[in-house]
């Protein structure tokens, strides 16, 4: 019995997991911690990123057509396996809810000062949801035209702006201090790339499994080559207040000025905000409630897709109590509270099904 | 606003509990009741004016704690 | 089964929207209940230290009087002073008087299509980062909006009719925009004087606009703002300013000259373009900068009578270098007087000496007016313009 | 063959006066139901009798081909035939009837629903089976142009009322043996002939397979439209995109069903349907294909921005003026906000008010007397513009903006009732969130059409999910040496339509002798 009828080609995954990356990362600079060098520090990020791809794709190749709740229970047996999948869950719910919570933030101060958080969160949620319930297939159609749309806005920023950028904004090259460029790394290492193992979910519905890792590998290092560029646009058109502005995006946006004419575009930024982060949202609720449904053995996600949406949004009301500490947290514990999820549990599921030799009848069918 | 509320919350019991009644699905009913009731006690609490604890925080300062950044 | 989900779903959004009917929609704002302010100034009262912002503020029915669009108002078209309105309040802190202001005036402020900030001359010295803090925090701020520092005080300046503009404030903005572009003085926006204004070192500007009198051709009296210097600021404190000369010189040294025209005695030129960098050279203790500039230009006049030759071209390139290299070290000279780094000499060896950078820039300040400057000037005189020889020959 | 209501299924009876009366009260004693009782043969003494409907039968070949034959020329055939009336029915069949169609039926229920449809039934005394002569004959409007797909360089043919008339003229495109028209009656009472249209070998069995049933589901007693039809039939009736797409020109249909489409035809209506429906394909216009590739991809482009402007112009419009005026270019900024000056309704209403008049005249225009039509379009042009605006009701600028929407509405028109309900719901959205709730519903519009299916066929291919091959008849119009394949997304049999490669290029050699001196 499968809870997800729909299959997505290799192509519309990389195409899926270049909106996912791009969520909220176009929003909350990565690697902003590192100044001028951001850049390098996003380049790092990306390596260590496609490490932590590497080890989430083997395990979904290993057991192919299975999400991860399944295969915790092939490996950890029912109980423990339904407990760590929970733990997983939590972590997708929590990544939903972070995300949702920026970006009423973003909307807030730059668009909305007036609207109560509340109902711009539960506008955007009841859209997710409506998508959600269509499935991933329906997800994945979407993100070709929408990721399209929004690499076309960030090439057509980029040289709109291009004749404020002063390049030698950029040197001193690596003036961080190591350890601080590698923290920073490492953060971009978590997010936005290691949140992509949000995909253990997915993964089970690629229709060729065998080339689902070159698939991952490419969304992955395409969305990160923009955020570099992104990050070196930032950076040479702002100086040395890339690094204090809250929305450096934002802000560079609004510096294009073409002749007063093409002026005042940063609400291209805006929208590519707003559905970027709609694919985001969409893929940590999809794996939700597709996890729970599959932990309490259900027959159909569909009913709780609501009542979970409801939890994000409360979740995403009072997560943080100010946007200090959603930067800090950005900066300082995400990095580590995510090694978990990102890293152990699928490395230690791995090790576990190669030990154990699983799976003996082979998880071929999808 | 707990008008509200309520009023959100008894929307989605409509549209879900007599599809899932009719099919009789009373797992996926119950799973569905649980979280719906938490979500309905949440926002109750939270229309009511009282904060709940920012769980992100809480998780970032034990963290930070732990390893001293 | 699914599409009746489908259809309940959209019957939840709607049930979502309908208590933002019910509650009107908080963000929305309708464009006659805005009042668009085009120009801020702020001004700080020596003695009390009292704060004082100025708002000048569109009126849009006058423009559409003076657009002659339908009659109304119709006969005060080109009467720009009925086109803006100036008010101001003062409060003790910048915020203080913004929201002052906004109490007490009939219609929402609305700072997004602010043109020019400007500055008034205590102000300016007293130090204008709070101004700058709480401009910036806030979304109302654009990074491309213009400094300026008023020779007097801000409100005045801001008060001053433009002949052709009937929004003052934009005719500000492009006087200052076009003495950029014939590189007279520097136009800085908000982002490049934070920048300055972040990097220790380097010193802030903005253009100084003083008010001059004219004569009308009716023989009356009219105010007329001019640009007639650039502040120098030491962080968020304003200490001096360069003449016209020495901005000129400035202009050179951080390759800001776009076009524009130079005189040199006997003979005038057109500046085609101008390229300039800034080498610094750390040897042992001592910093060595070199600021290699490259002009072309066009001879525009010539009064002497020599024959028209590339003897006589080469010359005036020789003249045109000296005349360059002076302007650029009269802008030095001032500089290390006011010991202000204003070409951003400290970002070049920040730039080029990162390990040494940290003390060098701890001990800035002392360093910096015995730093060695060697301009080099490579000039090159194009064109001789539609006649190839001089009339009246000796 | 959907019997109605006489369902049981009586044979003929060897008595003539029986088998008359179970016709007299089946089809009732309305008056153009001629039953004409006869003797025949050559010592006329077999009664016979001839049933027809007048006015669905062609009364000459009915005069001299039928009853002449049977009354004169039997005469004179000497030879006496053997009194064995079956013979008779027999020999009448072979050689006395000079018609086309004949066949020879036994059931009486048949007789019956041919003889609605047209035919003539012979009977005799002591036969128990009866000759049907298809003499279809009445009056029918003449092929004629095009009324609503206008286009210039292409056919100026387009469908009938005539069922046969139809398929004649999609034969006479498709000159394929494999060319097949399968046909069945839909409808208790109105007995409707329905053919699906399609090309052995290129069109999908599967999707023959589908239509099939989805037709023989519909049980409803009347089929007066081939509209009727597509509600019965459409994938998604809740969404507002039509899944079902409809031409009244032959060539299109033609060039659809070559592409591996069926198309559906419907007696008695001028327009066949024609499935899968891609959303493209509102899109794509026959010109496209009969002008040259630049200028058609040009047009093409224009379409889609007229189409985006028609349904977003307003709501964007509507949110810049309410929430964002800081993205308003000063200038232009200041220009709207004077003309925003002392009007009395709130931006949302006043475009709300203006697109809800704009649809008022619209359809006046369109339901109205040609006559009228015109004085009504003055009226609104005139009046309501031009005064409204000096009145300060309603400002210039939005004049502006709702006269754009409305003529880019006229872009697309397979998707001018979808973009006009969009409009008001973008124009709402925008004045009540901005931009955000415009992106939203743009949003949640997308993963719809995404969700949608027309007979199994992703909606929103060859984009989505993508195609590069099929992409080369979306936004641009390739040239059609370059589109060798049938539209993948449609997944035909037969993929290749024609030969790589044929671009043409000038001949390697002058063949005319004046050039090379």
């Amino acid at each position: 019995m499968h809870l997800e009828k729909g299959k997505i080609s290799n192509f519309q995954l990389s195409v899926l997991i270049i909106g996912f990356i791009f969520g909220a990362s176009v929003i909350i600079a990565p690697g902003q911690g590192a100044g001028h060098d951001a850049w390098i520090a996003i380049a790092l990020g990306l390596i260590e990123g496609l490490l932590i791809a590497w080890i989430f794709t083997a395990l979904a190749r290993h057991f192919k057509g299975k999400t991860l709740v399944e295969i915790n229970s092939l490996v950890y047996g029912k109980f423990l396996g339904n407990f760590i999948s929970i733990l997983f869950i939590w972590y997708l719910f929590h990544l939903g809810a972070l995300v949702l919570n920026n970006y009423s933030r973003f909307l807030k101060l730059e668009l909305y000062p007036a609207t109560p958080k509340i109902l711009t969160l539960i506008l955007i949620m009841l859209v997710c949801a409506s998508s959600v319930r269509r499935g991933i297939e329906v997800l994945a159609r979407c993100s070709l035209i929408l990721v399209t749309l929004t690499v076309f806005v960030v090439i057509f920023d980029t040289l709109l702006v291009a004749p404020h950028m002063y390049l030698h904004n950029l040197l001193p090259v690596l003036e961080v201090p190591i350890g601080k460029l590698l923290w920073n790394s490492h953060a971009t290492a978590t997010f936005p790339f290691g949140d992509a193992v949000a995909f253990l979910m997915v993964l089970a519905f690629v229709n060729k499994p065998e080339k689902s890792r070159s698939a991952v590998f490419k969304g992955i290092v395409i969305a990160g080559l923009v955020l570099i560029i992104v990050a070196v646009r930032n950076a040479a058109v702002l100086g040395q207040m890339a690094a204090i502005y809250t929305y450096p995006s934002y802000i560079t946006a609004r510096v294009i000025d073409v002749g007063d004419v093409l002026t005042r575009v940063e609400v291209l930024v805006a929208v590519d905000l707003i559905t970027m982060g709609f694919f985001k949202i969409s893929v940590a609720y999809y794996g939700t409630v597709l996890g729970l449904a599959q932990v309490f053995n259900l027959r159909s996600y569909r009913p709780i897709i609501l009542p979970i949406g409801i939890l994000m949004v409360i979740l995403a009301l009072t997560n943080v109590s100010n946007t200090a500490e959603m930067f800090d947290f950005a900066n300082k514990g995400y990095p580590i509270y995510t090694i978990p999820f990102q890293i152990a549990i699928p490395l230690i599921t791995l090790l576990l099904a190669k030990l154990r030799k699983l799976p003996q009848t082979g998880g071929e069918q999808a | 606003m707990s008008a509200l509320v309520l009023i959100g919350f008894g929307a989605i019991a409509l549209i879900q509990i007599p599809g899932l009644v009719r099919k009789q699905w009373w797992r996926e009913l119950i799973c569905f009741t649980v979280f719906w009731s938490l979500g309905l006690v949440l926002a109750v609490i939270l229309s009511m004016g009282i904060k709940l604890p920012p769980l992100t925080t809480i998780i970032n300062e034990t963290i930070t704690g732990i390893l001293k950044i | 089964m699914k599409r009746k989900h489908r259809l309940t779903i959209y019957l939840f959004i709607l049930l979502v929207i309908i208590p933002v009917f019910i509650s009107g929609c908080w963000d929305s704002i309708e464009l006659n209940k805005l009042s668009i302010i085009s120009g801020l100034g702020w001004d700080i009262d020596a003695d009390t230290g009292q704060v004082t912002l100025t708002f000048q503020s569109i009126i849009p029915n006058e423009i559409k009087g003076a657009a002659g669009s339908n009659g109304s108002g119709g006969q005060r078209r080109g009467d720009p002073l009925h086109t803006i309105q100036l008010d101001s309040s003062t409060g003790s802190s910048a915020y203080d008087a913004l929201n002052r202001y906004s109490q007490h005036s009939s219609r929402r402020t609305f700072y997004q299509h602010t043109q020019v900030y400007v500055f008034g001359h205590s102000a300016a010295q007293q130090g204008i980062y709070p101004f700058l803090d709480s401009i910036s925090r806030n979304p109302i701020n654009r990074p491309n909006v213009l400094m300026a520092v008023a020779e007097k005080n801000a409100s005045d300046t801001l008060s001053v009719e433009d002949g052709m503009e009937n929004i003052q404030a934009i005719g500000m903005a492009a006087e200052i925009k076009l003495s950029a572009e014939y590189s007279k003085y520097p136009s800085i926006t908000f982002l490049e004087f934070a920048n300055r204004l972040i990097s220790k070192t380097t010193a802030p500007l903005a253009p100084m606009i003083g008010i001059i009198e004219q004569t009308a051709p009716k023989g009356d009296r009219v105010k007329k703002a001019r640009i007639n210097g650039t502040a120098v600021f030491n962080g968020d404190r304003m200490i001096g300013q360069l003449n016209e000369d020495e901005s000129r010189g400035l202009l050179w040294a951080i390759n800001k000259i776009k076009k524009g025209f130079l005189v040199i005695p006997g003979a005038n030129l057109e500046i085609v373009s101008a390229k300039s960098i800034i080498v610094p050279e750390l040897q042992g203790d001592k910093i060595m900068i070199t600021i290699a500039i490259d002009e072309e230009s066009n001879l525009l006049e010539y009064d002497g009578h020599r024959e028209i030759s590339s003897a006589l071209l080469q010359d005036l390139e020789k003249d045109q270098a000296q005349e360059i290299e002076s302007q650029v070290m009269a802008a030095v000279e001032k500089s290390r007087a006011l010991n202000a780094d204003v070409f951003g000499f400290g970002e070049a060896v920040h730039r080029r000496y990162k390990k040494e950078w940290p003390d060098l820039k701890a001990r800035w300040e002392e360093i910096y007016p015995n730093i060695e400057v060697v301009v080099k000037v490579k000039t090159h005189v194009n064109e001789i313009g539609e006649i190839k020889k001089t009339m009246i020959k000796d | 063959m959907a019997a109605g209501q006489f369902s049981s299924a009586v044979s003929l009876s060897k008595n003539l006066e029986e088998n008359l009366r179970i016709l007299r009260e089946a089809l009732g004693s309305s008056n153009d139901v001629i039953i004409r009782d006869m003797k025949i043969s050559s010592d006329s003494n077999v009664d016979t009798a001839v049933i027809y409907i007048d006015g669905l039968v062609d009364r000459g070949l009915l005069n001299h081909d039928i009853l002449r034959p049977l009354m004169f020329n039997l005469q004179l055939i000497k030879d006496n035939l053997s009194h064995n009336h079956t013979s008779l029915i027999d020999y009448i069949k072979s050689s006395v009837l000079t018609v086309g169609q004949i066949t020879v039926v036994q059931d009486i229920d048949i007789v019956i629903s041919k003889v609605l449809t047209g035919h003539i039934a012979i009977l005799a005394e002591g036969v128990t089976r009866a000759l049907l002569i298809d003499a279809k004959g009445w009056e029918t409007r003449r092929i004629e142009e095009p009324k609503n797909e206008l286009s210039v360089r292409g056919s100026k043919e387009s469908f009938t009322e005539t069922l046969r008339t139809n398929t004649a003229l999609l034969r006479r495109r498709i000159r394929d043996p494999r060319l097949t028209f399968e046909s069945l009656q839909i409808g208790e009472r109105s007995k409707t002939d329905v053919s699906i249209a399609y090309v052995k070998g290129i069109t999908p069995e599967s999707l023959i397979e589908e239509i099939n049933q989805r037709l023989q589901r519909i049980d409803t007693d009347s089929i007066l439209d081939v509209s009727y039809i597509e509600q019965f039939i459409e994938d998604s009736p809740s969404s507002l995109f039509p899944t079902v797409g409809s031409s009244e020109r032959p060539d299109v249909v033609a060039a659809r069903i070559l592409e591996g489409r069926a198309a559906i035809l419907l007696d008695g209506s001028p327009v066949a349907l024609v499935v899968p429906f891609l959303f493209i394909e509102g899109f794509q216009n026959p010109d496209d294909y009969y002008a040259r590739p630049f200028f058609a991809t040009l047009i093409r482009w224009v379409r889609l921005l007229g189409y985006l402007l028609s349904i977003y112009l307003p709501g964007i419009f509507v949110s810049l003026k309410t929430f964002h005026p800081e993205l308003f270019p000063t200038q232009l900024l200041i220009s709207v906000a004077a003309a925003r000056e002392g009007l009395p309704l709130p931006v949302v209403l006043e475009a709300l008010l203006m697109l809800l008049l704009f649809e008022i005249l619209r359809e006046a225009g369109l339901r109205m007397p040609r006559s009228l039509g015109q004085a009504v379009s003055i009226v609104g042009a005139l009046v309501i513009g031009q005064a409204a605006v000096s009145a300060g009701l309603v400002g210039a600028p939005m004049v502006i903006v709702i006269a754009t929407t409305a003529i880019a509405s006229f872009l697309v028109i397979p998707y001018a009732e979808t973009g006009t309900l969009y409009r008001f719901i973008m124009t709402i959205a925008g004045g009540l969130l901005g931009l955000l709730g415009i992106a939203l519903v743009s949003i949640e519009i997308l993963s719809h059409l995404a969700s949608l299916r027309s007979l199994g066929v992703a909606y929103l291919s060859p984009v989505t999910p993508l195609n590069i091959r099929g992409l080369r008849d979306t936004f641009i119009r390739a040239p059609l040496w370059a589109m060798d394949n049938r539209p993948a997304s449609l997944d035909s049999p037969d993929t290749r339509r024609q030969s790589p490669g044929q671009m043409p290029r000038p001949p390697k050699t002058s063949f005319r002798q004046g050039d090379n001196q």
